[in-house]
């Protein structure tokens, strides 16, 4: 009989921690992204950025006299985590969902707020399938897809750096694997350069040696590479041991302040994609300001377009007058709204209108805009 | 007293151990050392309240082995635990009370509740499977993930590109899986213990970097999305009542492997299994060919892994190479060794704790892994045989009975 | 011919950083049959430790070469004590258990090890200061061979020998192998066989600490996860070399690097892992006990 | 029965296995009869450990055949057979120093030596369909009757870990005889016995031989034993065969008692 009693114990335990919390009449904003592990570092910033909104928000008094709840998940950037976390929010009764940060997670947990039609919207996730596809109608971004950075990317070589041989590098990963195959397309299309290696170089490896000989003998003049900062540190380092003059381009993942940091002299130079510069509009400094008054460092990545997406979301509530989905959806795609990357409406597939990227390049350990 | 000095003694080598990495933390770009002073108090005492608490435990630990040597007897004697599960009858009412319960899971509780067990289940199946190759057959696999994505990906590319149903592939997705186990079995058969550890290890990789490579094949690493989830007579459904479906179809093939394996267990070919791991040349030396064993064991595992593979697609509807990385295989494995090797009920308990803590540990959820890993050191140390030791089955004669009774 | 020799040079200096560590897991191996999983971490811990006090020796203002003295060799006594702890934790009270809990132990080591270093300091990548110049010399030859590829590679030949020189002469090396050779024996012969086991984790921590340091420096950067890759080829070394045979382990690193550098210079190195995974399985079904390791036969 | 009727069983011609430069086994030829216990004795390093595994299959000897004559079969050459193909065609073995399943039952152990015997696939085991079931209760009864016959019945589901170590040894040739051989190869089974093990052991090989029809060849040390039970003696001495006779003719030899009983007055 014991026995029975302590599955009636462990029932009676999975039932109250199952229940949800009784449910007060808010708006309630999902938040989703890595918050642990080692991709914590990209969505960190834009969770703290939805609490600085709704802080304020609320502070004014709140959506549509209600007050806003944040409800927020850690998916770790794994699709099959994801889901789980996509339905929590489901459950939990989220209205709007701020998230996810990776492409991968992005795409996997759609599905799940489409059938409860929650309007989803990204501050990172570039893959350009996302609304190319059609098949995320809910899905809207505050960053420009990767296909446009490739685009750039491929132009700035071509125009401005006048490449002949073009190498192009990836991580092997979802999206600079994904931006490399873009920028490949592009050259390829272009009659006046030649793609001379296309290779993917294994992240984590001890060191490049071997790939930057190989640049070095199929004699590119620009080297583009669609990854993260941390492999892109490690070839621009090799490639400057090798006394190499071949130019470095490469993709808003690199263009992080880490890239400079742990690159140092050899990161002098260097030219990256990435959203276009914001400092002149007001609200993106005064964010900024917000983030570190409250948290006394710099904001890191997606810090800004995760402060736009929970604007434009609780906006787009506030001018649809409710929660309804096709009301949501139609004021986000009708209503302007300011926002740190500037003043945006979203078009029919979900990207931004008026968001676009620029070439940056490495000057004096600083990013500077090429204009 | 000794005891104190020794835990200070123990204490102040952790505050030398962790000096460097928990207490000085540099920023080289704005030339700033942050001194954490307050983590030595905090090490210090930590360090000096578990290093009783250890000794405490090892003592213990020591003890009882003595006594295990001392008398045979003590043990033969089977935990309390164990003594509850060979209870036949209790055993019974057990099982249905467990039956029951996970009949009506979905119903008592929401969806996102029913999501977690969907995700626990799907590594008990994973781990039974693999409780095959290395609890039964003793062929340490670390690369067991790589059959979990054979399953996926023909689920996800046979669908996409096909427009195969669920049902359809599910086996499909065992057999190629089962197929691919004998494929990588056939070189590595020579190879014992370790050498197959690290060649396993070494397949898990590979199937990872061709999956990211071979883009016009398996989409390369931004992955298949869209894939159907399971379908019901073309029914439509909504989110909670495809979950609950999805959820009872997780919880037949849970059924399944545990009838399967545990009749596998019992068997001819069981047995062939164990006296492999026990002692390989006795065991071909008793007429067990070994390549064919070895073989098999292989190819079952692989096909569970292969089966629930296929379910893993159907209910995330995206897969991509990331979810197939050696932590995986690790958490997998961690699961057969500590739920406890063979044993199909510490198996299944190994992979709900494993699973399930971590989420419901979202609060300490920057600590998971740190636990995790922890925990796996400490299990280990403690209680090496898992949760629940394998037993063998008893048979029954006539005449031995009264024998044994007479005793 | 020029890129023949730019390769090979790489391929030689990946191959001695991987045949430094792939020595530790030999070494552990030979004495205790344990795969010490956590050993990758060992020497991320060294190049962390190094990286800690360039920090602060470079922001109270130190120069050049002593910050690189006292780095290195704080960078090895600490990966040494970790070693020592690691062993006297997780694997002696695992001496006599069934064979596999050690090596969960060990998995459960590296996780947690990890994910320390992850929470105590941070998950980005930290810039690792160059502590090797620039030789004047070398400048003609810099785009074939730099000067820290140099300093590796003169660097782990010293060790090497100096590790020869440590096993075949001194007692403690004498001690080593022959607790290598059967345990039980040693023991009755005198032999503090846990000394010596604890003694075989300290050199090799040594060891993955140098690694670490020379990596650190020749790569510029360092982060928490550094060490499970490293760790996974220096272990497939190791085995390719055959596992616990020392020689086995630099030949093993060595033929991994340089099969790595040519297959990613000659071929692609979309598929670099499965290059090496490749020559490791290809190796093993030929050569079941690794190229110089000794084809044990069973007693029967 | 005179020698000239009995079949032979096993022939080995001219046997030679080499480890490198060493000549463990010199070309022996040696052949067990229908119906005979056969020993092969020598001085430790003789080569009779190295011979039974040449002959069971764990070795490919270097040179020489080993021919077995099964009933009702033809002559096979098994030279680099595997062993489990040995063990198939007839001949099983015990190992010097005891190779059990240490943590399978009493009775597993023996059920796994019906494992050639038997033929139960994956389907079978899953659906334990009608012949499963039946060959499954065959392998049970059959494993326990052999161990009510080695004595061992009581213990059928203790682990066989835990057995005294003269249980042991018996199990170990319960399990070897559960593969139905018409030869029964013992690598020391009075190892380690007490006088009372040994004499037990001594009923049961002889047992074995008359009335489950096995013969045997057997390595022992324990002399008193040997002669007690042997019809025939090989000696061997460094790889090479120095004598073969009844018991009463190598006692008498001179070469074998300057070899080997010689060595163990001195010892």
């Amino acid at each position: 009989m014991k026995r029975f009693n302590l599955l009636l114990v462990a029932l009676v335990v999975c039932v109250s921690l199952a229940s949800p919390a009784l449910a007060a009449d808010t708006i309630k904003l999902g938040v989703a992204g890595p918050h642990s592990g080692d991709l914590a570092p990209y969505g960190i910033p834009a969770m703290k950025a939805a609490q600085l909104v709704v802080k304020k928000i609320n502070a004014n008094g709140g959506v549509l006299g209600k007050q806003v709840e944040l409800l927020i998940q850690d998916d770790q950037c794994k699709p099959e985590i994801a889901t789980n976390t996509a339905t929590k929010l489901v459950t939990q009764g989220a209205d709007v969902v701020l998230g996810h940060i990776c492409s991968g997670a992005t795409k996997a947990a759609l599905g799940i707020y489409k059938d409860a039609k929650i309007p989803v919207m990204s501050p990172s996730a570039t893959n350009p399938g996302l609304t190319q596809s059609g098949d995320y109608p809910n899905f809207y971004r505050t960053i420009a897809s990767d296909d446009m950075q490739a685009k750039l990317a491929v132009n700035f070589a071509i125009d401005k750096l006048g490449a002949k041989k073009v190498a192009v590098l990836h991580d092997k990963g979802d999206y600079g694997k994904g931006f490399a195959e873009f920028a490949k397309k592009f050259l390829d299309e272009s009659s006046k350069v030649k793609v001379v290696l296309f290779e993917g170089i294994t992240p984590g490896a001890m060191d490049y040696s071997s790939i930057v000989q190989k640049i070095r003998r199929a004699k590119a003049d620009v080297l583009i590479f669609g990854g993260y900062h941390p492999e892109a540190s490690k070839l621009v380092a090799q490639m400057k041991r090798k006394r190499m003059k071949t130019a470095f381009l490469s993709d808003d993942g690199v263009k992080d302040v880490s890239f400079i940091k742990v690159a140092g002299a050899a990161a002098e130079g260097a030219y990256m994609t990435g959203p276009r510069d914001l400092s002149s509009i007001p609200l993106n400094a005064a964010a900024t300001a917000e983030f570190k008054a409250a948290y006394g460092e710099d904001p890191g990545a997606f810090f800004k377009e995760g402060y736009s997406a929970a604007l434009a979301l609780l906006n787009a509530i506030q001018k649809a007058g409710s929660t309804d989905y096709a009301a949501v959806t139609k004021a986000l795609q009708t209503q302007y709204v300011d926002t740190p990357v500037g003043k945006i409406k979203f078009d029919g597939k979900g990207d931004a209108e008026g968001v676009g990227f620029s070439v940056y390049q490495v000057k004096g350990g600083k990013f500077v805009e090429l204009k | 007293m000794k005891n104190i000095k020794q835990s200070l003694a123990v204490s102040l080598w952790f505050i030398f151990l962790t000096f460097p990495l928990m207490v000085v933390k540099v920023n080289t770009s704005d030339q700033l050392v942050q001194w954490r002073w307050m983590n030595i108090l905090w090490i210090g005492l930590a360090t000096f309240v578990l290093s009783f608490v250890w000794r405490y435990a090892l003592a213990r630990k020591e003890a009882r082995q003595m006594a295990a040597q001392s008398g045979q007897d003590e043990q033969d004697k089977p935990s309390r635990i164990q003594a509850l599960l060979e209870d036949q009858s209790l055993r019974y009412k057990a099982m249905i009370a467990l039956l029951i319960f996970a009949l009506a899971f979905p119903w008592v509780f929401d969806t996102y509740q029913s999501t977690i067990m969907i995700s626990a289940l799907i590594y008990v199946v994973l781990g039974l499977g693999l409780n095959i190759t290395v609890g039964l057959a003793g062929l340490l696999d670390l690369g067991y993930v790589a059959f979990f994505a054979v399953g996926a990906y023909s689920y996800a590319l046979l669908n996409h590109h096909f427009g195969l149903g669920f049902w359809t592939i599910l086996p499909v997705g065992g057999i190629l899986s089962c197929l691919f186990g004998v494929i990588l079995g056939f070189p590595i058969l020579r190879l014992r213990g370790d050498y197959l550890a690290i060649v396993t290890l070494g397949f898990g990789m590979i199937i990872k970097v061709v999956l990211e490579n071979w883009s016009d094949f398996s989409f390369g690493p931004s992955g298949i999305a869209n894939i159907d989830k399971p379908g019901l007579f073309g029914l439509k459904m909504d989110i909670a009542a495809s979950t609950t479906y999805i959820y009872y179809i997780m919880i037949g093939l849970v059924v399944l492997t545990i009838i399967v394996t545990a009749r596998l267990k019992n068997s001819r070919i069981g047995r062939a299994w164990i006296a492999l791991r026990e002692d390989e040349i006795a065991c071909v030396a008793m007429g067990i060919d070994m390549a064919r064993t070895k073989l098999s064991a292989y190819a079952l595992g692989a096909f569970w892994a292969g089966m629930v593979g296929v379910m893993f697609a159907a209910k995330t509807t995206f897969i991509n190479p990331a979810s197939f990385t050696f932590m995986e295989s690790a958490i997998i494995l961690s699961i057969v060794v500590l739920g406890g090797m063979g044993s199909i009920l510490g198996v299944i308990l190994g992979a709900m704790i494993l699973i399930l803590l971590p989420e419901y540990l979202r609060a300490f959820s920057e600590y998971r892994m740190i636990i995790f890993g922890a925990a796996m050191v400490v299990m280990m140390i403690f209680r090496p045989q898992g949760i629940i030791s394998n037993v063998r089955q008893k048979y029954e004669f006539k005449g031995l009975k009264e024998k044994s009774e007479n005793v | 011919m020029e890129y023949f020799i730019e390769l090979f040079l790489g391929g030689l200096t990946r191959g001695s950083i991987y045949a430094l560590i792939a020595l530790g897991y030999t070494m552990v191996y030979g004495i205790i049959q344990l795969i010490n999983f956590a050993h990758g971490e060992i020497y991320m811990i060294g190049a962390f430790v190094a990286y800690i006090v360039c920090g602060v020796l470079t922001i109270y203002g130190f120069h050049g070469v002593s910050i690189l003295i006292i780095a290195g060799l704080l960078a090895i006594v600490y990966s040494c004590a970790y070693g020592y702890t690691l062993e006297k934790v997780a694997y002696r009270p695992l001496r006599n258990a069934p064979r596999l809990s050690p090596l969960i132990s060990a998995i459960g080591m590296s996780i947690f090890l990890q994910n320390y270093v992850l929470l105590a300091q941070t998950p980005d990548f930290l810039p690792f200061p160059a502590l090797i110049p620039d030789f004047e010399f070398m400048e003609p030859i810099a785009h074939i061979i730099g000067s820290p590829e140099l300093v590796i590679l003169v660097t782990t030949l010293v060790t090497m020998i100096m590790l020869t020189v440590l096993i075949k002469y001194t007692k403690i090396g004498k001690a080593m192998r022959a607790t290598q050779q059967d345990m039980s024996m040693a023991r009755l012969v005198g032999i503090n066989v846990d000394r010596v086991i604890s003694t075989t984790f300290v050199i090799g921590s040594a060891l993955a600490a140098i690694g670490g340091v020379l990596v650190a420096s020749y790569i510029g950067q360092v982060n928490f996860y550094i060490g499970f890759i490293a760790g996974v080829k220096a272990f497939t070394a190791a085995v390719l070399g055959g596992i616990g045979s020392v020689p086995g382990a630099v030949l093993g690193g060595l033929v991994l690097g340089l099969t790595e550098s040519f297959a990613a210079g000659y071929i692609s190195s979309d598929y670099e892992d499965v290059f090496a995974f490749g020559l490791l399985v290809l190796i093993l079904i030929l050569r079941p006990s690794g190229i110089l390791g000794r084809a044990t036969k069973q007693k029967v | 029965m005179s020698d000239t009727t009995k079949r032979t069983l096993l022939e080995v011609k001219g046997l030679t296995m080499d480890f490198g430069g060493l000549r463990a086994v010199d070309s022996i030829d040696l052949t067990v009869s229908e119906g005979e216990i056969a020993a092969l004795i020598g001085p430790n390093g003789a080569g009779k450990t190295t011979f039974f595994n040449c002959v069971t299959g764990i070795y490919t000897p270097t040179d020489g055949d080993i021919l077995i004559h099964p009933k009702d079969k033809p002559t096979r050459r098994v030279n680099g057979s595997k062993p489990n193909m040995v063990t198939t065609l007839g001949m099983a073995r015990t190992f010097q120093n005891i190779r059990l399943f240490p943590d399978m039952t009493v009775l597993e152990n023996v059920m796994i030596g019906r494992h050639c015997r038997t033929k139960t696939g994956l389907t079978g085991a899953i659906l334990r369909g009608k012949a499963a079931r039946k060959e499954e209760q065959e392998i049970v009864e059959s494993s326990y009757t052999l161990l009510e016959k080695v004595g061992l019945g009581e213990f059928a589901n203790e682990y066989s870990k835990n057995l005294p170590y003269g249980a042991q040894r018996r199990l170990e040739i319960a399990r070897a005889m559960a593969t139905e051989p018409f030869l029964l190869l013992l690598d020391e089974p009075a190892a380690g016995m007490n006088p009372q093990e040994t004499a037990d052991l001594d009923a049961l090989i002889c047992r074995i031989r008359d009335v489950e029809k096995i013969a045997i060849l057997l390595i022992e040390h324990d002399m008193k034993l040997v002669m007690n039970i042997s019809d025939t003696i090989h000696v061997m001495e460094y790889g090479k065969k120095i004598a073969t006779g009844t018991p009463q003719q190598i006692k008498d030899n001179p070469k074998v008692i300057e070899a080997y009983l010689g060595e163990e007055t001195e010892a």
